[in-house]
């Protein structure tokens, strides 16, 4: 083990300590861990975003690129340009141009997305468990399958009626329709808590995960030290 | 024709005018205490008064004294009405009776509601000349107050009452009741514009005050203890869990079995077997480096039986970080391996653009990630062949299998939607398979489940890699996790539970004496 | 209604970019591709602009002598090495994933590893603060899947796999489908108020 | 021209042509009744609480490159910001915005400029806030501006994930309110259990028009809650004759 690791375990060791030390109360120990780490996690993306994006796309043509890509490459360039205009609050009306165009194609890439990637798929993907010529991974029998569908379409059904907005003015006795939503809003209420818990319980099993994993490593780093001290 | 100094600008106006024709303050105080005195105010209101004027031999002495103080007080007009409110107070020796800059009813309700009012300045007067900054609280902040308050008394009283418009209260509503006061008063044959306060005004000011805090006082905030019982609840929490955890990895038990066949998992095992000899996988590190303890030890069984089968790996990722994760992967979990960057594998960075990009990959390859992570030409230049990994991809349905190592749902999703439908349709053998944070399982368990699949075999969380270690016998990772993963998630369904009901019924047991005070508020 | 220049911007690339997506004319499908490789190269140079910011706003910390000014001092150097070292040897080098190694792996492991005990506090507390037939439900799933997933001890109870698999594969897959159908209507709502002018969160 | 993409346009088409009817149709009517969210509620009583007490207000935009599906809940994040720094921005201790992305960042500052351009208060570019580049780095710094500001308020509203935790716990450690909304299902679970006024879903896109944020905003929910309806009924038919085979 050579002394650039030794250093860095007990750089990794003492972070880990001050990180964890915020379970007692914020105090100054988690500042400077956190403040490490946004400083070092800017530094890495900033380069890795230079060598990846910026030299490909905006200075490598440039230079040694054909007219045709020489010429693509001009206004991403004026416009990056324009953009780094912000960086000064003087300035920074020059960078409006830029920032207008990158919220134009991020709004329809956003609309493009949802309407292609995720309405229209499942939609799909909901009718298509009602065919049941083709059996589905889970399903042993075809009764099951549709008992398991109908589940899964009032599910979706339910859910999506939970966040209907309008509702008529406040009566003492409530309409039909009325009465259908509010019955509408409690089975969706069932089926968002269920995800909702399920995710929640994904979330911690990954946090437990980290949880042993530093711990081990504390363990481990302490053993390591205590152990040579207890045996001289 | 006489002239009246406006009170707030400083600008001389007729004396028949009501307010300043500059500034539109008002000019004869609403608070004048005798008609027959009215004409008697001394021509200069703007602040500095001459303790000699005319009325001054009716003044009682210690309103004179008093007034000196003001007087004072006034010859600086950049002092703020809170400050002024300070030393008034301080002159008087009691302090927070004496209604000055903001009346101390409204003061003394925000003292009680904890709301350091010193922090917002009343817009300054639209004249820049020097003058005493009016208490006038901005209208936009007036109606919040209105809003939040919401107590009848002070809605009511507010509406009744006149709006002062000189002096440091300019802009207050009610804070005196000037037509009950003019009869009754006995107070100061002049009364200046600013800060005069006779007992009679005091005691009025009182009733009200009293009037104002029976009806519209806010709940007084208690004193938190330094340490309170959330303190504890986190302690003690914090506490179980970690040393749960950390005696399980010290003292470790009797090992429990990991998790058997999971079908999901065999079959991306059964993918993995498949690979022709040299097959090419590209492998998608796409999470955040915080999950690094999931997902190696998630994807360390994956990885490792991939290179068992010799394949050719291609590293990319949508998230910026993730081409350093991938590099210490390849490196540090599998070092046994001794695979290469530029001859078994190679590391094709960030793809520009994340997840929106990622239909790039299905058009020219070469085009959209055209370097290696260490800057290289990746698919050959005059120099140099094509690297090994790279030989015969155009586009990612080249591949023999695309592995994503994923920890976000809407990545995931958007490696599912937008590439996997190319692999499927450009060539037969291709598939795609993943490794996911246990989180994920609910989001991408369906495209498993569909037919066709659209994940072709997963691995979820801890406990799917552990059910795939078994498969390929590489548990070493998992199994220094499994035992205390389970401890730990033991003791926190075991806290959820014990802590969860006494910490939500406590208040149901002590409710009598809290509903009591509920009701008292 | 003031119109400037870049409103017109970003609705008129805004609507080439949409047009790209849903008309199947090669023109507008390569000038859709370019619209994103542009914006993607300018997200990119934006990020400088924010390296910027943070730097700006670190050093001002700093350089007003308020209390946080030691912390910004911390961020600023560690920045600036990191920029230093991992710019000029590369991501790859060794000293590069020494840093990485064993300053970033570890602080955000830990970070993520807070939240197992910051997620028990709150399930401890959810159903004081809001009691509702939601939170029950979503408490129990959380705590059966919790069960489900870990080794308990090595005792296996009967069904408890299986019924974690159905959950993930029908009532929970069910839920996360209506979620994410009606997030989807929201988000065509939101990007459609800009695509018109209606919201305008850039300046003109 | 493939189906779906034919669908998708006239799904686009009649989306837009919903709003845009219904925000002529109530130009000069009043608007229409919408369901109670309470979490708004309580959250515009904060911030009346948080400018009198002179406590600041934070709003998060979150991170997550902003040329993806994840850039429209920033920009419901974005109109809120407008509509709070306008109320906000003669406090002398005025709203801040935090960011774990660059772009939105500017979009960040530039929202905060034109507010306070129109409410004739000053500027200052650093209230718009880059706090981290990673999730986990913005989550911490935000949390760290939490703990340092004397935040009355904060509202969460873009896109972040399982880190999101970070925030809300500062927010609970300072005691100050936390509404939290985003469009990541992970994100969402942890808001649920952490936050003190979560939304669910949806809900955080009608941010804007429970906020005030403008007519526009009213008339996208009528749309969406018509739309809403139309693909229940899809679903519903499209079962049927998958069923029966037709399909």
């Amino acid at each position: 083990m050579s002394n650039l690791d030794i250093f860095g375990a007990i750089l990794g060791f003492a972070l880990t300590l001050m990180v964890f030390s915020y379970l007692i109360g914020d105090n100054p120990l988690f500042r400077v861990a956190i403040h490490i780490f946004i400083g070092v996690t800017a530094g890495f993306v900033c380069i890795i975003v230079i060598n990846n994006v910026l030299l490909p796309r905006m200075i490598v043509p440039l230079i040694s690129g054909s007219m045709e890509e020489r010429l693509l490459a001009i206004i991403p360039m004026l416009l990056g340009w324009l953009l780094l205009t912000k960086i000064s609050p003087r300035l920074a009306t020059f960078g409006n141009i830029p920032v207008a165009f990158l919220v134009g194609v991020a709004a329809a890439v956003a609309i493009g997305g949802a309407v292609l990637g995720t309405l229209f798929p499942q939609i799909n993907a909901t009718i298509a468990i009602f065919d049941l010529t083709t059996s589905r991974g889970f399903d042993t029998n075809k009764g099951l399958q549709l008992v398991n569908g109908i589940i899964i379409l009032v599910g979706t059904v339910t859910t999506l009626a939970y966040f209907h907005f309008g509702t008529g003015p406040q009566q003492a006795n409530p309409t039909g329709l009325q009465s259908l939503l509010r019955g509408f809003n409690q089975v969706g209420q069932v089926f968002i808590a269920i995800t909702f818990g399920f995710l929640f319980a994904g979330v911690y099993s990954a946090a437990m995960v980290a949880l042993v994993e530093r711990l081990s490593f504390i363990v481990d780093f302490l053993k390591s030290v205590l152990l040579p001290l207890l045996s001289s | 024709m006489a002239e009246i100094n406006c009170p707030l600008c400083g600008k001389a106006n007729p004396d028949d005018f009501e307010v300043c024709q500059y500034c539109q303050a008002r000019l004869k105080p609403l608070l004048a205490p005798d008609s027959a005195e009215e004409n008697s105010l001394p021509q200069d209101e703007t602040g500095v008064e001459e303790p000699t004027s005319p009325a001054a031999a009716e003044i009682p002495e210690w309103l004179q004294e008093l007034r000196q103080d003001e007087d004072s007080l006034e010859l600086e007009p950049e002092r703020s009405s809170d400050e002024l409110a300070a030393d008034i107070s301080e002159a008087t020796g009691d302090a927070g009776s004496i209604p000055t800059g903001t009346p101390d009813w409204i003061y003394e309700v925000e003292q009680e509601t904890q709301r350091d009012f010193d922090h917002i300045e009343p817009p300054p007067p639209s004249p820049a000349e020097p003058g005493p900054e009016p208490a006038a609280l901005p209208d936009w902040l007036e109606s919040i107050r209105l809003g939040l308050h919401g107590t009848p008394g002070l809605a009511s009283s507010q509406a009744t009452e006149p709006v002062e418009s000189t002096g440091p209260l300019a802009g207050l509503r009610g804070v005196l009741a000037a037509d009950a006061l003019i009869s009754r008063s006995r107070g100061p044959a002049t009364r200046p514009a600013k800060l005069r306060v006779s007992a009679n005004q005091l005691v009025h000011i009182d009733l009200l005050r009293e009037l104002v805090e029976s009806e519209g006082k806010s709940q007084p905030l208690p004193q938190k203890p330094s340490i309170s019982s959330e303190h504890i609840l986190r302690w003690g929490i914090a506490l179980a869990v970690c040393l749960a955890v950390v005696w399980s990895i010290i003292f470790p038990g009797q090992p429990a079995a990991l998790p058997a066949f999971q079908e999901e998992t065999a079959e991306l095992n059964r993918l993995i077997e498949q690979l022709p000899d040299g097959g090419q996988v590209l492998v998608a590190f796409d999470y955040e480096p915080g999950e690094f303890a999931e997902l190696d030890a998630a994807a360390s069984a994956v990885i490792d039986h991939l290179m068992i089968q010799g394949a050719y790996l291609t590293l990319v990722s949508t998230t910026p970080l993730g081409p350093v994760l991938a590099e210490r992967f390849i490196e540090e979990l599998q070092p046994v391996h001794h695979y290469t960057a530029g001859v078994q594998y190679v590391n094709l960075g960030y793809i520009p653009g994340g997840t929106a990009s990622l239909v790039m990959l299905t058009g020219n390859m070469p085009r959209a990630l055209p370097y290696t992570i260490e800057g290289l030409a990746a698919w050959g230049s005059e120099s140099q062949p094509v690297l090994p990994p790279l030989q015969g991809i155009q586009n990612v349905g080249d591949y023999d299998l695309v592995m994503v190592l994923v920890d976000d749902p809407d990545v995931a999703r958007a490696w599912v939607e937008q590439v996997e439908p190319f692999i499927s349709s450009s060539s037969p053998q291709g598939s795609l398979g993943m490794v996911i944070s246990a989180q994920l399982e609910p989001i991408i368990r369906p495209y498993y489940d569909a037919n066709p699949r659209q994940v072709h075999g997963f691995v979820a969380g801890l406990r799917g890699g552990a059910s795939y270690a078994r498969l390929n016998g590489r548990e070493e990772l998992v199994r220094s996790y499994w035992d205390s993963f389970g401890v730990g998630l033991f003791m926190a369904v075991l806290l959820m539970l014990v802590a969860g009901l006494m910490y939500s019924t406590y208040p149901l047991l002590t409710r009598p004496s809290k509903s009591d005070s509920e009701v008292k508020g | 209604m003031k119109f400037p220049f870049s409103v017109a911007v970003a609705i008129g690339i805004g609507l080439i970019t949409l047009a790209g997506y849903f008309l199947n004319i090669p023109v507008l499908q390569t000038l859709r591709m370019a619209l994103i490789e542009w914006a993607t190269t300018l997200a990119a140079v934006a990020l400088l602009v924010g390296i910027a910011n943070l730097f700006t706003i670190h050093w001002n910390k700093l350089t007003s002598g308020k209390v946080g000014g030691l912390y910004s001092a911390i961020l600023i150097v560690s920045l600036v090495l990191t920029l230093g070292v991992v710019g000029w040897f590369g991501p790859t080098h060794t000293y590069s994933k020494w840093i990485f190694n064993n300053v970033q792996l570890p602080v955000e492991g830990s970070l993520l590893a807070l939240l197992a005990v910051i997620l028990v506090v709150a399930g401890v507390r959810l159903l004081r603060l809001r009691s509702s037939m939601l939170s029950i439900i979503f408490i129990i799933t959380a705590m059966v899947i919790l069960l489900a997933t870990g080794p308990l001890f090595g005792i296996s109870v009967p069904g408890l796999t299986e019924l974690r698999s159905w959950i993930a594969q029908v009532p929970a897959m069910a839920g996360a489908r209506g979620l994410l159908l009606g997030i989807g209507l929201g988000i065509v709502a939101a990007g459609l108020r800009v695509l018109i002018g209606s919201d305008r969160p850039y300046r003109g | 021209m493939n189906f779906p993409e034919l669908m998708g346009l006239a799904f686009v088409g009649l989306f837009l042509g919903l709003m845009l009817g219904s925000a002529f149709y109530y130009r000069n009517r009043p608007a229409p009744f919408v369901r109670q969210i309470p979490a708004f509620g309580r959250v515009r009583r904060a911030i009346g609480l948080a400018v009198e007490a002179g406590s600041r207000l934070h709003l998060s935009l979150g991170r997550g490159n902003l040329i993806s599906t994840r850039s429209a809940v920033a920009f419901v994040g974005l109109s809120i910001l407008d509509r709070i720094a306008r109320s906000a921005a003669a406090s002398d201790r005025p709203p801040v915005a935090t960011s774990g992305e660059s772009t939105l960042a500017i979009l960040s500052q530039d929202t905060l400029h034109d507010a306070s351009k129109f409410m004739g208060a000053d500027y200052d570019p650093l209230r718009g806030q880059l706090t981290g580049l990673t999730p986990f780095s913005y989550a911490a710094g935000a949390a760290s501006l939490i703990h340092d500001e004397a935040t009355g308020a904060s509202l969460l509203l873009g896109s972040f994930g399982s880190e999101v935790a970070l925030i809300t716990e500062a927010g609970d450690r300072t005691e100050s309110l936390t509404l939290a909304g985003t469009d990541n299902l992970t994100g969402q679970a942890v808001l649920y259990a952490t936050a003190q006024e979560p939304l669910i879903g949806e809900e955080t896109y009608a941010g804007g028009a429970y906020m005030g944020a403008g007519g526009m905003h009213q008339a996208s929910l009528i749309a969406q809650d018509i739309f809403r309806w139309v693909i229940i009924l899809a679903l519903l038919v499209g079962a049927v004759l998958k069923l029966v085979g037709v399909l």
